[in-house]
């Protein structure tokens, strides 16, 4: 996982890139950091580009992700999601909880459209 | 094991009888031995009441000899205990095998 | 009529990592094996007779359709060479191809028929060679025929290529949409777009809307939809919520809770889009798995716990026990048996005495109620070879042969879950439950059933 | 399991026929009795071939020069299945068996490999300088159906 901030956008943006699996072996650490980051942003955009492997608690940690963000007025948009990937998103029914853009320049992009509320 | 021979449009016919296996094995090899290494041969099978690897091992032998030899080895009427042997070893890969005689020596 | 078919490995290769387990040939097209739409085709052909030709293992192919006795066609089985065009095949089987006519089908092909047509007059007058060829395969005719006419314009049937999981995917659902009545599909139907097996239990709460195929021994869970063109398999467990739609599920798959498969192949613990050819394994058993046995760890776990249950149980019953069971079997009450069960592990055994109380009289009903019958039994899990909850023993009968590899696992128990769940004890629903609970049970809720067990055997 | 037939034979390749042959009647024998309507020839071919292989493979590892050398026979059985062991006195050998490459045309190293296709278990131990191959199957064939 590697999280920058992005502050072209009118509010900072969380940016994180997340890296091969995100499973049971590292979704707690998942929700730590986001816990942390959540100081930092309340909108993020997950860049899946470089992920290769989800299971359900990896899916779990995510969504919890998302709910915290939502809780901070936020949002957490999801990013170049691998066939593989998106097919777990599919199949546990995850995707419709989270918009999700085929690059992560276009879910900045999105953040930078919608007018601060 | 009894062994028979005639002649088909070049081919060898070499009809077997009986059992093959580790006692009778060396039998066929040295009859097969006693013929030119460029025979081409059908190997008749019908017969064959059993076989076991030891005689497989003897056919598997003489396939490879016809093969560096440049001569063809076919097998015909192969029976339902003949084919299991051949089946679980995968034998079946390394043979032409036929259902008919004359077709094996005509084609 | 005879009909050869000549099918390469090379042609239905890419099938064997999809599909694990099962030989391409036996792949369920609407949960009935490829081949068997094939040899219904040949025998509606008018042959009597079929050889499958491949240059692949046939052996589980050989297995499962044996000589042809249950078609009524007598099916052999012919071995070829890579390389081999079809007129080498055809020599390599003259013998067979001798008499008459015979109706030579190449490649790796579903062939769409009718069954309600006539074929075998078709067959018989129409003229040698090549009927319909596509560039995966044909479908030819040799040896005279009877009567000269001229081949018809169109022929009452066609061929469709099965060369990805994408023509796989659709010449399922286009059966599935408009070709049911063609073929002859297996399960029960009462309507022409749904057909369901065996032992299939359907909670109200879950919903099924045709077109729709459902295999044997399938539970569907609370809430659960199977919605419209869907194909499951035999022993498939839809667990609660989840929606199947567009969807074939193999045998032997379990679907988990709040899932939404759609457009999708499952098959085992793999997801398969058929539109990309997307393929993911699950490693994630909440999701999708394969019905298997539990892994090693977690039996070491169980065996402790179950231990660890037994021991408990038997500190419980000891005084009832001595109390008891002097008296009963002076009343003749206390019955014992002693029977040879099947173990665990397959091919062995074990010998078990197992007690009936006769349930008179209010200290007998006191011992039952306190399952004291089971008392004797429970030292066979301190020594391995019972479990405190599982299956229940099945007696060793020549005549019912226990499945090897049946998807549940069988573990022989003091306690079946069956009896925990109240579900009847004997008979196949048995298995249903017993399989639901090789997916769902760890050591834990192993307590907790046998828990379920002790109190519904008191009522 | 009880025991049946105890049979010693000379370790000569001669004799592989009988032994093969005894095998297939002892099983068919035992089929017979045993079972319902199960394929009776495919159970007796199985013990057939099976001692056939490991007859051989005694005989081929005796040491040379002990022409007095003898194979056992042993077969026992219990409700519903029939083991039959191959008892010699040869040096330790390496039961674990993998399918030959058969694209390599290989003569021999088929035997085993048979014997576990064939076989519902097989098993092997050493016991006091002796060799036991001991190899069962259900008379009761599984079909999936």
């Amino acid at each position: 996982m590697i999280f920058h901030l992005d502050t072209s956008t009118t509010q900072p943006l969380g940016v994180v890139l997340l890296k091969k699996r995100v499973d049971a072996s590292n979704s707690n650490e998942l929700q730590k950091a986001f816990a942390q980051w959540l100081l930092q942003a309340s909108n993020f955009v997950f860049d899946c580009t470089e992920l290769d492997f989800i299971d359900s608690s990896g899916l779990g940690a995510i969504v919890s992700c998302l709910r915290k963000a939502l809780e901070h007025h936020g949002d957490v948009k999801l990013a170049a999601l691998s066939p593989k990937v998106a097919m777990v998103f599919e199949l546990t029914k995850a995707k419709q909880l989270f918009s999700v853009f085929s690059s992560s320049s276009e879910a900045i992009q999105s953040f930078r459209t919608v007018s601060p509320k | 094991m009894n062994i028979s021979e005639k002649t088909i449009n070049n081919y060898a016919i070499v009809s077997l009888q009986g059992i093959l296996n580790a006692s009778s094995a060396p039998k066929l090899k040295t009859y097969i031995a006693g013929m030119p290494d460029e025979q081409s041969l059908v190997i008749d099978l019908e017969n064959v009441e059993f076989l076991d690897s030891s005689g497989l091992g003897a056919l598997v032998g003489i396939a490879r000899k016809k093969k560096t030899g440049s001569a063809v080895m076919k097998l015909a009427r192969m029976n339902e205990r003949v084919k299991k042997v051949f089946e679980i070893t995968q034998a079946y890969t390394l043979f032409d095998i036929y259902d008919d005689v004359s077709a094996a020596a005509e084609a | 009529m005879k009909t050869l078919l000549v099918i390469k490995k090379q042609e239905y290769e890419w099938l064997i990592d999809l599909f694990p387990g099962v030989h391409p040939l036996l792949v369920p097209i609407c949960n009935k094996p490829f081949i068997e739409f094939l040899v219904d085709f040949a025998i509606l052909a008018g042959s009597d007779a079929l050889r499958i030709v491949s240059d692949g293992v046939l052996g589980d192919v050989e297995h499962y359709c044996e000589n042809g006795s249950r078609w009524g066609v007598e099916i052999s089985y012919g071995s070829m060479r890579p390389g081999d065009d079809i007129s080498t095949v055809i020599d390599k089987n003259r013998r067979f191809c001798l008499d008459g006519r015979v109706i030579i089908i190449s490649g790796f092909l579903f062939i769409r028929y009718n069954k309600k047509r006539e074929y075998a007059s078709l067959f018989a007058s129409l003229p040698t060679g090549e009927l319909l060829g596509c560039p995966h395969g044909s479908i030819s005719l040799a040896g005279t025929s009877t009567t000269k006419t001229e081949a018809p314009g169109t022929l009452p049937f066609s061929l469709a290529a099965l060369d990805s999981i994408g023509k796989y995917y659709e010449l399922s659902m286009e059966i599935l949409r408009t070709g049911l009545t063609h073929y002859v599909i297996p399960g029960y139907s009462s309507e022409e777009d749904c057909y369901i097996g065996r032992n299939v239990i359907i909670p109200k709460s879950a919903e099924i809307i045709k077109p729709v195929i459902i295999g044997n021994n399938v539970q569907i869970m609370t809430n659960a939809i199977i919605d419209r063109n869907s194909v499951i398999g035999s022993n498939v467990i839809i667990d609660r919520e989840s929606v199947i739609s567009g969807s074939i599920v193999i045998g032997n798959t379990y679907i988990g809770e709040h899932l939404e498969v759609k457009n999708k192949i499952a098959a085992g613990n793999l997801l398969i889009d058929p539109e990309s050819g997307t393929v993911i394994v699950m490693e994630d058993p909440h999701l999708l798995t394969t019905m298997t046995k539990s892994k090693v760890a977690g039996a070491l776990l169980r065996r402790l716990v179950h231990t660890l249950g037994a021991t408990f149980l038997i500190l419980l019953q000891l005084f009832p026990w001595l109390l008891l069971r002097p008296i009963l079997g002076m009343q003749g009450k206390w019955k014992r048996k002693k029977e040879q069960y099947y173990a665990e592990r397959q091919g062995k055994y074990v010998t078990l005495t197992s007690t009936t109380i006769e349930c008179t009289g209010a200290l007998s009903a006191f011992a039952k109620a306190l399952s004291l019958d089971r008392f004797t039994l429970l030292f066979k899990v301190l020594s391995g070879k019972l479990a405190l909850i599982g299956n229940q023993p099945r007696p060793l009968n020549p005549a019912i042969p226990l499945l090897p590899n049946s998807p549940a696992g069988y573990r022989p128990a003091v306690f079946s879950y069956a009896e925990a769940e109240e579900w009847p004890e004997i008979g196949i629903d048995t298995e249903i439950v017993e399989h639901y609970y090789a997916v769902h049970s760890d050591p834990l809720k192993d307590i907790a059933m046998t828990q379920k067990a002790l109190f519904h055997r008191t009522h | 399991m009880n025991p049946i037939i105890t049979l010693t034979l000379q370790a000569n390749l001669r004799y592989v026929r009988v032994a093969s042959i005894i095998a297939c009647n002892v099983a068919e024998i035992f089929a017979d009795f045993t079972c319902n309507s199960t394929d009776i020839a495919e159970f007796c071919h199985a013990y057939e071939l099976s001692v056939s292989e490991a007859f051989t493979n005694s005989v081929r590892y005796a040491k040379p020069a002990q022409p007095e050398k003898q194979v056992t026979i042993r077969f026992s059985s219990d409700n519903n299945s029939l083991a039959v062991s191959i008892i010699d006195t040869n040096s330790q050998f390496n039961p674990v068996t993998q399918a030959p490459d058969i694209s390599s045309y290989p003569e021999g190293g088929y035997g085993l490999f048979l014997i576990h296709r064939l076989m519902d278990t097989v098993s092997y131990t050493r016991e006091d300088d002796t060799n036991i191959l001991t190899m069962t199957k259900q008379a009761t064939m599984t079909h999936d159906t």
